[in-house]
């Protein structure tokens, strides 16, 4: 738990902004794919902490990556340079080491390029990004990654930018097209329904699928259960596991995912 | 430390077990001792109590189970635990390493569970007293269905009596017009002490989707929205009896847990508030001490049901 | 207005009374009348509730009346009133000069001043129905001391049946586990609706003097901190019986009140938004017919408990 | 009720801020004595509108003097020009017409300053200002009072300006030199304990005294009832009256104070 200075808070595209916040010590421990646990300032009326996955961190600074939706974060875009925000962090297990005899495929989709950037920018290997969204504005961070050496393909539901259709069409496209050049292993962010359609890529494919679960969130800490996920255990039978402390990210063939609303997620 | 500060003295008895200072962290927003121990030290904490605990594990409710609302949230989470003896075994080893009392919230969906979950955690090591679940709202059988009717809440009280030498705090539901009634019945059953207020009864509807926001339809309303109602029934149960009462709805700083003292509460737990700060129970430590140094009392005791009336 | 306008239909029963829409201000927040009509109109109202009255005037209580707390108001006014003859006298000639339906919210201290306040109101013309307040918190005798017990609300409930022919309407306390039985009681009574729900009872310290707030101690608690445990008892109590419920608790927009409508109300009222902002009640009839073209809704009463519970 | 956009917002001295505002609506209504009943911006999670007197008024705009004591003041410092408030007003009875045949005697203490500047402003002939407050800072306007040409009498109770002592020290002083010279009417504004005392002394001296009272306000339209204070009426009977509409302003003579709890007043 930390009190953080912002350091810099700015617009990074239409709809999407950056925050910089001063952590040293949460900045130093963070591993790709973990979170924090945001008190919002100013937000008196609603009580709750906010969870943003953490885009980058050095030795001083983590800096979030996110999208104005609701109450939370639009007072959050408010926050000033010199203010003071209350974190609880680094959280969550993080994505495991990636198998360097594998190719990673990164697949994101808004603000999911978030945590992928973090671990793209740690890996020893490039390989490739899939970003998608509902219109070119969604598309984030494409510069950042080819900065990187990444292959960025982009894919938007409009034809906006990139091909137009789902960000798993860019996949399977490339999927075809590399049919067993080489093993390739996943690694996703984005809403459910995305989530869901990778995870059965991997499945297929017979690749790792490594997916970070967006799930409303109580304490972050663990303690309250409310952001319970079903994860098949080793041995077979299924568990409750919590998205905040056990997760956020699980592998595709563990998650067992809701029969019923499959509409319903967000 | 100051000199002052030395004789400030913030122990408490709840029946036979004393803690080192009045303020507790509410069943179900502290988990079990792990998920907070890296922030904060259990060693400081008057009384540890964990999330209720039936004999056998639970799967709870289907997600999702919370909802944030104006002033609090609304929960449904509906027990999720690893059973008695999950819990024994996963949690008293890690606990005992801390200087704090445990208190184990415990429900059943039968009179005969009630009686057999505190008879395992009786026969546990580590386990220092029992508060029994009467209130919670989101559960079909058991929880609150047992707590609002006297008799009914009286059998429950009697058989976790008779199956423990452990103290025994029956958890009352709030939703009940006749809070004291229900106070006296405890008293009675010999329980120990009492503790109030679970979270009341509550419904959030997603006017888009026209459901319940909650796949249990209705679920617990905790956090500062409660604490007024809260105050007021704390008041009127621990003038009902002689026994100690235990406060909880809304504290999220020590004037929110001076009120409940002040109203005749010998303890305090913090619940949402842990959500919102981790820091909040021990900032509610020091806020008390503060005040009592502000008003030159010395002893905590002196505090309790210190409210004049007009 | 556009054509799909002119086709909404905002209009609804309750019992013979016809509102030209669903949304009425609550008792004891919008006055007798004049207090806001510089503001409001009172006709665009689908009625307008005054505040409580007793047969002979009543002071109410000593102020401090009213302190605020997160997400409400705790107010312990005490149904201070002019009378039901005073009532009539000084209020009703104003009143008329509106196109609203008035419902007078009523009260005794014995189950006859409720017969008799009743009779005084059926005799006046210009009174369209009563709306029976056996849940007040603040008042020693009578309110919530009638509405905790099914026997001696249901003989409340008669009484005022047998002295008007106007609709009646009792308001409901909150502060019971079993709405159900209640509203059930009002429907077997006569009853043409039910409102719910009054303010929770609650209260607040000031820990620097440690005395109450509120000289009377207790109060009520109102606001948006109360809306998620309405909703939960609206929907019960309207699943009970097959009259009209008229919901209440922490409206602050169309959203809070669309909640009601879903879960069974077939009007709502508007109250401590008022202090906030006095258009509430407007904005909220436009809100519910902005839903209602956004969702193709074309009669209000389609709306009416139409929440798909998972 | 208006919503109205903030002119300007500044310091007026210490603890002490002017909130300008753009009210065409209702500036012109306004009399002095009068108040406008705001909603504090981003006050989420209290819901009362909070009351301040009119301390100046034209055709365009309206003043407010304030001071920061609580959670809704506090938040009111932040208002920045050019944001919307909202504003109910104007509101109460205002004081009445003065009687130009007596030497006006207005009594102060801290913001009660407010509604008496209004009044002097717009009065047919100057009088005497007598302001107190705690300390030297406490003291306000004197500089704009001597401008319009009143003798202006200061008392601290701390002694660090005027005389030390109770502001009803320097009227009573004021009243032993000028015995008998001019009847007078008395115009006063500030806390409860100070009006008291101003009004035994309108009733001593059997000079008029318009005392303005501060009461805790839930609606401010005389619809909750929340502000009551016992008023004696032409009749001798003594019945409720609301703070909000029937005041702020009521004489001297008229007002029953509380017999108990006289220290509790703030
Ligand atoms: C592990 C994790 C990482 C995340 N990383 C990012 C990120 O990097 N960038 C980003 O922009 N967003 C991220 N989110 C989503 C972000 O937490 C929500 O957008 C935010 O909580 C919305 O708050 P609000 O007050 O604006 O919305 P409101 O709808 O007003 O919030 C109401 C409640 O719902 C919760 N909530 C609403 N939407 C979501 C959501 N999509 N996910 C989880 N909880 C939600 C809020 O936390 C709050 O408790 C992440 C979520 C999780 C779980
Ligand atoms: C007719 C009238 C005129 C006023 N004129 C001025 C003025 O010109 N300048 C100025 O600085 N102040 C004035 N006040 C006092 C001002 O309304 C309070 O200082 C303010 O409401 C405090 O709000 P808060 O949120 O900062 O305090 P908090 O203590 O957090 O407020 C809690 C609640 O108590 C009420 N409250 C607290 N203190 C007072 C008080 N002294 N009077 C009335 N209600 C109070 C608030 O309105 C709120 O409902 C006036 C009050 C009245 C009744
Ligand atoms: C997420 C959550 C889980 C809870 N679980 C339990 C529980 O297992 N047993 C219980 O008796 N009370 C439970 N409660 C109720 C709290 O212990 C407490 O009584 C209530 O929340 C009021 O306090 P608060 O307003 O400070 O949260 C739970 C509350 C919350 C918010
Ligand atoms: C100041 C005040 C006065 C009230 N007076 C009455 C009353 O006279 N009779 C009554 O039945 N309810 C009274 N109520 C209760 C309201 O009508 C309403 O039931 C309650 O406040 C819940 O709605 P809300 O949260 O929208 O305010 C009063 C409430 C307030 C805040
Ligand atoms: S958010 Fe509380 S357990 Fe995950
Ligand atoms: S504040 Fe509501 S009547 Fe005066």
């Amino acid at each position: 738990m930390a009190v953080s200075l912002v350091r810099s808070h700015s617009e990074k595209q239409a709809g999407y902004r950056e925050l910089v916040l001063e952590a040293p010590t949460i900045a130093p421990l963070v591993r790709p794919g973990q979170f924090v646990h945001l008190r919002i300032p100013r937000l008196e009326h609603r009580l709750l902490r906010r969870p943003f996955s953490i885009f980058m961190a050095d030795q001083d600074t983590l800096t979030i990556l996110y999208k104005s939706v609701g109450t939370g974060t639009q007072l959050l875009t408010q926050v000033e340079q010199g203010e003071a925000v209350s974190l609880l962090g680094p959280l969550g297990n993080g994505f495991p080491e990636p198998n360097n005899d594998h190719i990673p495929l990164l697949i994101a989709g808004g603000y999911g390029v978030a945590p992928l950037y973090l671990l793209a920018s740690r890996m020893a290997r490039t390989g490739v990004l899939f970003v998608g969204g509902r219109t070119r504005t969604d598309i984030l961070c494409d510069d950042e990654f080819e900065a990187l050496g990444w292959d960025v393909q982009i894919a938007t539901e409009d034809g906006s930018r990139g091909i137009q259709g789902l960000v798993t069409s860019a996949l399977d496209a490339w999927a075809a097209n590399n049919a067993g050049a080489e093993p390739a292993e996943l690694f996703a962010c984005g809403p459910d329904g995305m989530l869901r359609a990778v995870g059965e890529r991997a499945i297929t494919h017979n690749w790792k699928g490594w997916l970070s679960l967006d799930k409303h969130m109580g304490c972050g800490m663990g303690a309250c259960l409310a952001c319970v996920q079903r994860i098949r255990q080793p041995d077979g039978s299924i568990e409750w596991e919590r998205v905040c402390k056990d997760g956020p990210i699980f592998e595709a063939r563990e998650i067992v995912w809701e029969q019923e609303n499959e509409d319903n997620h967000e | 430390m100051s000199d002052s500060d030395a004789m400030l003295d913030l122990a408490v008895n709840i029946g036979e077990l004393r803690l080192k200072n009045p303020v507790m962290v509410a069943s179900g927003t502290f988990g079990y001792g792990p998920e907070y121990a890296d922030l904060v030290d259990l060693s400081k904490l008057g009384a540890m109590v964990v999330k209720g605990i039936r004999k056998i594990p639970w799967e709870g409710n289907e997600p999702p189970r919370m909802v944030e609302v104006p002033g609090g949230l609304v929960n449904a989470i509906g027990l999720q635990g690893p059973g008695a003896q999950g819990f024994v075994d996963k949690y008293i080893p890690f606990l005992k390493q801390y200087d704090v009392p445990v208190i184990v919230n415990i429900w059943g969906t039968t009179l005969e569970e009630y009686g057999e979950v505190a008879a395992i955690l009786d026969a546990a090591d580590g386990v220092h007293a029992l508060e029994i679940n009467i209130s919670c709202p989101n559960v079909k059988e058991g929880g609150i269905a047992f707590g609002t009717n006297v008799d009914t809440a009286a059998n429950v009280m009697q058989m976790v009596r008779k199956n423990t030498r452990l103290p025994v705090i029956p958890k009352l539901s709030p939703n009940v017009p006749n809070i004291g009634d229900f106070a006296k019945i405890a008293e009675q059953c010999g329980c120990d002490a009492i503790s109030l207020i679970n979270t009341l009864p509550a419904m959030v509807i997603d006017i888009e989707t026209r459901r319940p926001v909650l796949t249990n339809t209705v679920g617990g309303l905790s956090g500062p929205a409660i604490h007024p109602v809260a105050v007021k029934l704390v008041w009127e149960a621990a003038a009902a009896v002689n026994i100690p009462v235990i406060a909880m709805g809304g504290i999220q700083n020590a004037q929110d847990a001076i009120e409940f003292i002040l109203a005749g509460a010998s303890a305090v737990a913090v619940g949402t508030a842990n959500f919102v700060d981790p820091m909040t129970p021990l900032t509610v430590i020091d806020g008390i001490a503060d005040y009592m140094r502000r008003h030159n009392v010395q002893r905590f005791s002196d505090l309790i049901g210190a409210l004049d009336v007009h």
